[in-house]
């Protein structure tokens, strides 16, 4: 077979999803190149927009035919990815869209549905507990949390569930218990908490458990970390679902990378991953222990 | 003293009765003083009396907190912080006014560089510097660091920058302290010169001598007050003196006292070798006071701290009772009995942002502590002993070192190393910025540290101190030894053959001139 | 603290009043004038168990800043301590998954030791290549911040690091959750670590030669004062704060993650000099800083529980409060 | 003349040669040993496209260092310069949206003029707190850093602020992306910039000043120089360089949110002192700061380059490669 190298462009692991998909990417990267022999993966991970534009440069420089990225801040790296593509080669981009998502700026749109993390969380709670008062925990303030926000909004459109409080958490276990032990301080009854992550599900608990507090019905955390996944299968009354949002997203994006450049399969267009619910029936499928996520 | 015209004797610059006051401090107490065209003017008065404080304040540097400043006979509010050189008036301060990073040039025109089309003309800077440095018979490169200088070449800058200015009052607070007799001599050529120009001096010593051979009219303050103010054709030494301290002085120097020469050879230093010093061999005796003297530059202070374990030795053995002390070991020294006093109080000695209790013990902390913990109180104890023996006078207990009389710095400074109890002191420049009734007191001190059997090494530019203290005498020359003198050989005459390179030690080769 | 300077008669103790607490006092001016903010914004704000949350959970900043005081105090800085807190606790967690002793008591014991000793010999770390290798403070310890937070993502793979054992979960959470008294354990710790601090810092040779390296360098070699050795000191001190906060933080959440601590360097030096110490280095106050970090974590906490600000404005008005409990330190100690 | 003083100026000036010289060229061989590593391990590295691809992105944190290095050398320090970059350069883009002036250009012209005025005003404001409210200088600028990238979030709304009109963005564009005689425009402006604070700083009364200022203010104050003005200006400066990286930033994404520029500021105060100015004031070395800005930069570009090192560890290294680059620069220097 022909030398090919496809270049992955990564966000850090600075929490446990982006830890998820560094590890789904070196995973897919190593099964790929079991299967093509003259293929050679090649992953990179960025803190930040700006040294990913770096990373896609150097990639870039070490000469790929194609480039799966998922972008830390999707906006910001439209024009590095477009030149990318400029030179004719293969782009797919996962999980984060840039706002002008079409054929100009990549072939494959590998899509985790941030709208509908939300969403689904919402529409839980409004069919379960239609007069909830809720306090959301968001992440950092960038685009994704937004839409994150915006999906849930509409989740719950049309119902008694009320909104307290929105707070940042930062996507990290500590902010999270801090902004959760105030929220109960500050609010004598809450039924529900979204707080959208399963890094800051693990603060969030925590919270509640040294509290004491017993109004707290349950949380609703995000993404499929294993442990909450562990959690929603034991039936943990706290955790009764999760909502998808598969790290493992870059996986199939590769594949679907690999199968275009090698001409097996047309790839082109818009893939999108449902939001599933995991409840406690589904959950065994969604549960992998070795992951670090 | 100078052909001064009856008409010029009119005061560029005087002070009306001047209070100062620091919080709750009165340091000054309604003073007169004035300074006329083309005189010098000497402000004498103990450690503590207030002379930095009443030069600062007609320079603008500090506000009075009550009086009046007149020039020409007009009043005025002098503009702080060195802006009233555009009036005519500069200050040298007893402290270093210098920043580390600049180098010579650049702070010589600190703040008033010259500029061409806004561009920096360094060129004529460098040129004008070297102008004034040659002036001053002085071989300080001009583009060199102010921090390598040593103290003795910062001062030299200091008086660059002075007389650079064109200045009508120049105040010179203490320009002679870290000044060797050469050095000072070119200093007080230009002080002449300008003089005669018409530029008014005011010069605040506490070497008589000094005041003597230079001045033309003496102010002596007391405590704050005023006391007298007269030309000093009419007043001598020993009159000044009593003026200043008010009581009369016995002698300066205490009687010397020769020690045996069978008694222990407490330190022996052979062959030391640093960067600069060469092949430097001597020994001290118990009981004996040996002098280091040289010009400025010499070697003196570089030898000394290669002694006490400051610098590294590149070669030769320092020996403390036969005991061996490697290179660079400051601590080792130490426990051996060996103490070092430095000549930069500021920038080596004292801790200037804290006060007497923290500076005094720093070195001897272990005295203190008790069950592991410091004893403050046997501290307190510890600064009211030495503000007894050493006459350090503040008067605010708790003031910061930084902020008291730089006599008084000196005296707390000595006061720290000899809390180490040592056996062997090296004391380079005991007496800088110290006034004549604590000078005295300090070496008697010394003497009888001597006959206590203890043993010093004296370093200083002042020969009169060296020739009235020491029983030997070590003249250095560049970075070495030029010459060990003894008995009748200590005298002025001798000392400066050897330290200007006119006789040499019988061993050393001639040293080529440059 | 004025116990360093309270050596004295009468007539002393009274200029110092004036003097030198109204400096250390103005720090705690800041602290009860947010108090007085607080109760105002939320009435649940002034409440036990809200104030002793927030004491709680600043233990971490609290216990770090106290031994910063002691790096700054001599003259350094360091940056590393958020990754040193990362890297301690997944050591630590990795240790007690190990299963290397069975009894869990006797493990958690060896675990708290062996913590110990490695924050010890991070502090170290950073303490020798500052020194021997003279390089900056500032940079050496960025190098090592990039150095601790990397082995501790390689260590968890980017993902978390938790403790396994239910049991020894039970076990040690306590030191986090519980209180004697009715005083939470973990104000206890600050309290007693800064008890230590304090009279290290005040009380024995070793801290006053913190003060004077920390003021002039020079003058302390030329009093026979180890320079290198007390520099290296401080940041074994600051290592070993590390340690006993991750000894705090551990059984909290039970797990840690490569985004633990993440720019706690900042907020425990912030508090450090909220507190009064000066970055240049000398006097150190150990007490102020212990008031830095309450503030700190009271802004965040008045901030959540007022009701009028906006999410996205949150980080701006933190700024601004810093500066004003600074200006309002600052005009305080001019008063003097 | 006397004859004591006659030790040869011609030593001196000799040895001040040496000393001053290998220590400013330390940096410069820290780059150039980091070349032949990048070379050995990767083929492509040396290439002109690569080189230059770093040359050029190291622009922002090369100009923004450009500014910090007068801070720094007037013995202050800002924090804020990462947030500051975020929130002038979402000010810049909502001029831009907002079609105040129809002519693409004339809107483009005004554009940059606002970004320009506001950088400067935003190192105003970091200096008057400093210097009139005499607050700690990172202080004063951690709480600036909260407040400007507050003010972002909040008019970015959590989301990014996004360039709308495809004419100018494409008009904009060669200000990042285009070239003068194969020479990338970013790297000209570098240049530009260095040679004038070069200039200002080696050449002008005012950089003498500053100099002067960060050695000891109480002698630059005694010589009639006006402390806090030069410390004000100098802030003024860095907030200007901060607006230059601005309008290379935007063209180069066409957009920015709440998160650029995190960290700029380690890496802008890294750069500055990896080129040799030290962090206590005094001297300041401007090519230097470039020199350590690309040293940043390249020691990325090998991580990336390079295949063989996990991605978990790349912090690691990266710290121990600025470990290593300052011994060596230690090294170098103590040889003079
Ligand atoms: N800034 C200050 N704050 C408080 N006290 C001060 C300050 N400056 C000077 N003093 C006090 O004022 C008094 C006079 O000091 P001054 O420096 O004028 O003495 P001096 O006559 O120059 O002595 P010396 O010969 O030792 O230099 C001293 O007691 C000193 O402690
Ligand atoms: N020709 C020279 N070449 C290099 N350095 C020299 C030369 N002459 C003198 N020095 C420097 O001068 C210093 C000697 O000054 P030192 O302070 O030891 O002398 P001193 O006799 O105590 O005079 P001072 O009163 O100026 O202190 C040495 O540190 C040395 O570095
Ligand atoms: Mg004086
Ligand atoms: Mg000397």
């Amino acid at each position: 077979q022909e030398t090919k190298t496809i270049g992955v462009s990564i966000p850090a692991a600075d929490h446990g999803w982006t830890a998820g998909v560094v590890y789904h990417a070196n995973r897919v990267a190593d099964l790929l190149m079991k299967e093509h022999p003259g293929l050679k993966v090649v992953v990179k991970t960025s803190p930040d927009p700006a040294s990913q534009a770096n990373a896609l440069q150097d990639l870039e420089v070490q000469g790929i035919d194609a480039l799966v990225i998922l972008p830390t801040d999707p906006d910001p790296l439209v024009n590095a990815i477009k030149e990318v593509k400029r030179k004719g080669t293969f782009v797919s981009i996962v999980d984060r869209a840039p706002s002008s998502n079409d054929n100009s700026v990549r072939d494959l749109y590998v899509a985790g549905n941030n709208p509908a993390l939300g969403e689904v969380a919402g529409q839980y709670i409004k069919a379960n507990t239609p007069d909830a008062q809720v306090v959301v925990i968001r992440g950092l303030p960038i685009p994704i949390d937004q839409q994150r926000q915006d999906g849930f909004d509409k989740g719950i459109a049309g119902s008694n569930v009320k909104v307290l409080d929105r707070q940042f958490g930062n996507w990290n276990r500590d902010d999270a218990f801090r902004v959760m032990q105030d929220y109960l301080t500050k609010y004598p009854k809450i039924d529900v908490v979204w707080c959208q992550d399963d890094d800051m599900a693990v603060g969030v608990l925590e919270a509640i458990a040294e509290a004491k507090r017993t109004d707290i019905k349950y949380i609703i955390g995000g993404a499929g970390s294993k442990d909450m996944i562990k959690k929603v299968m034991d039936g943990d009354k706290m955790v009764p679902v999760n909502v998808l949002y598969p790290p493992s997203m870059v996986g199939t994006a590769m594949e679907l990378t690999a199968a275009a450049i090698y001409d097996q399969v047309p790839v082109h267009g818009t893939y999108t991953l449902d939001a599933t619910l995991i409840t406690k029936d589904n959950a065994k499928n969604y549960y992998f222990p070795e992951s670090p996520f | 003293m100078s052909g001064v015209p009856e008409g010029a004797k009119a005061p560029v610059l005087a002070a009306e009765r001047v209070s100062k006051s620091f919080g709750e401090v009165q340091v000054l107490f309604s003073v007169d003083f004035d300074v006329r065209r083309g005189e010098v003017h000497a402000l004498m008065g103990e450690n503590g009396a207030g002379k930095s404080t009443l030069v600062k304040i007609l320079s603008g540097f500090e506000q009075p907190t009550s009086g009046r400043i007149l020039l020409d006979g007009d009043p005025v509010t002098m503009p702080a912080n060195g802006a009233a050189e555009a009036l005519g008036v500069v200050l040298i301060h007893q402290e270093f006014n210098l920043a580390d990073h600049l180098t010579v040039s650049e702070s010589l025109f600190l703040g008033r560089e010259i500029t061409r089309f806004g561009v920096l003309d360094k060129r004529s800077m460098k040129r004008q510097t070297r102008l004034i440095l040659d002036q001053l018979g002085t071989s300080i490169h001009e583009d060199a660091l102010i921090s390598s200088l040593t103290v003795a070449e910062k001062q030299m800058v200091e008086i660059a920058k002075a007389i650079s200015r064109d200045a009508r009052v120049i105040f010179m607070d203490e320009p002679t302290a870290v000044l060797s007799r050469q050095e000072t001599d070119i200093l007080f050529g230009q002080v002449r010169r300008l003089r005669a120009q018409g530029t008014s001096f005011v010069f605040v010593s506490h070497k008589l001598d000094e005041v003597m051979e230079l001045t033309d009219r003496v102010t002596v303050l007391r405590d704050g007050q005023w006391v007298k103010t007269a030309p000093t054709s009419v007043l001598d030494g020993e009159a000044i003196a009593q003026l200043m301290v008010g009581r009369e002085l016995s002698t300066l120097y205490p009687a010397k006292h020769e020690p045996n020469v069978d008694e222990e050879v407490v330190l022996s230093v052979e062959r030391l070798t640093t960067g600069y010093v060469r092949d430097a061999s001597f020994d001290l005796r118990r009981g004996e006071v040996l002098g280091f003297s040289g010009l400025i530059g010499s070697g003196r202070t570089e030898l000394m701290e290669a002694v006490a374990g400051l610098r590294p030795r590149l070669a030769g053995d320092v020996r403390i009772r036969g005991r061996s002390i490697a290179s660079s070991d400051f601590r080792g020294a130490a426990r051996e009995g060996l103490a070092y006093m430095t000549k930069d109080r500021k920038g080596c000695g004292l801790l200037l942002g804290e006060g007497m209790a923290v500076n005094l013990t720093l070195q001897s902390i272990e005295r203190h502590v008790r069950n592991g913990y410091l004893d403050t109180r046997s501290e307190a104890q510890a600064v009211d002993r030495a503000r007894r023996r050493f006459d350090i006078r503040v008067r605010d207990e708790n003031v910061r070192a930084g902020r008291m009389s730089g006599g008084n710095q000196q005296k707390l400074l000595l006061a720290k190393i000899m809390e180490l109890e040592p056996g062997i002191i090296i004391i380079d420049e005991p007496t800088r910025g110290i006034d004549v009734g604590t000078k005295q007191q300090i070496y008697h001190f010394i003497a009888a540290l001597a006959r206590e059997g203890r043993s010093i090494i004296v370093v200083s530019s002042e020969m009169t101190e060296i020739i009235g203290l020491c029983t030997r005498v070590a003249v250095m020359r560049e970075g070495r030894i030029a010459g060990m003198l003894e008995g009748e050989d200590v005298n002025e005459q001798v000392i400066m053959r050897y330290a200007a390179g006119l006789s040499k030690a019988a061993d050393e080769p001639l040293a080529a001139r440059a | 603290m004025t116990v360093g300077t309270e050596f004295s008669p009468q007539a002393r103790r009274q200029r110092s009043w004036r003097e030198i607490d109204l400096r250390a006092v103005a720090p705690f001016a800041a602290l009860a004038l947010l108090l007085i903010i607080g109760a105002l914004v939320n009435p649940n704000f002034i409440s036990i168990t809200n104030l002793s949350n927030v004491a709680t959970r600043s233990a971490f900043i609290a216990i770090i800043a106290v031994g910063a005081t002691f790096v700054i105090s001599a003259g350094d800085l360091d940056l590393s301590v958020g990754s040193m807190v990362a890297f301690v606790a997944s050591l630590m967690i990795l240790f007690m998954n190990s299963g290397a002793i069975a009894d869990p008591s006797l493990m958690l014991a060896a675990a708290v030791a062996l913590t110990l000793i490695v924050g010890s010999l991070c502090g170290l770390a950073n303490g020798l290549i500052t020194t021997i290798g003279r390089i900056e403070p500032f940079i050496a310890t960025l190098g090592t911040m990039g150095i601790y937070r990397g082995l501790t993502t390689w260590l968890s793979q980017g993902g978390a690091i938790t403790v396994k054992s239910a049991e020894q979960q039970a076990l040690y959470r306590p030191v986090y959750f519980g209180s004697v008294l009715g005083v939470p354990v973990p104000i206890l710790v600050i309290l007693a670590v800064t008890l230590v601090a304090a009279f290290i810092l005040y009380r024995t040779r070793y801290g006053r030669h913190v003060t004077a390296v920390g003021s002039n360098r020079e003058v302390a070699r030329y009093s026979g004062i180890g320079v290198d050795r007390v520099r290296m000191m401080a940041f074994v001190i600051q290592g070993l704060c590390v340690a006993i906060a991750v000894l705090l933080y551990v059984p909290r959440l039970g797990s840690t993650s490569a985004t633990t601590g993440i720019l706690w360097e900042l907020q425990a030096i912030t508090a450090v000099v909220v507190g009064g110490t000066a970055l240049k280095g000398g006097a150190g106050r150990v007490w102020g800083t212990i008031c830095g970090a309450f503030i700190l974590e009271l802004v965040g906490n008045i901030m959540l529980l007022s009701n009028f600000i906006s999410e996205y404005l949150i980080g701006a008005i933190q700024g601004t409060i810093i500066i004003v409990a600074m200006l309002v330190q600052r005009s305080l100690a001019r008063r003097s």
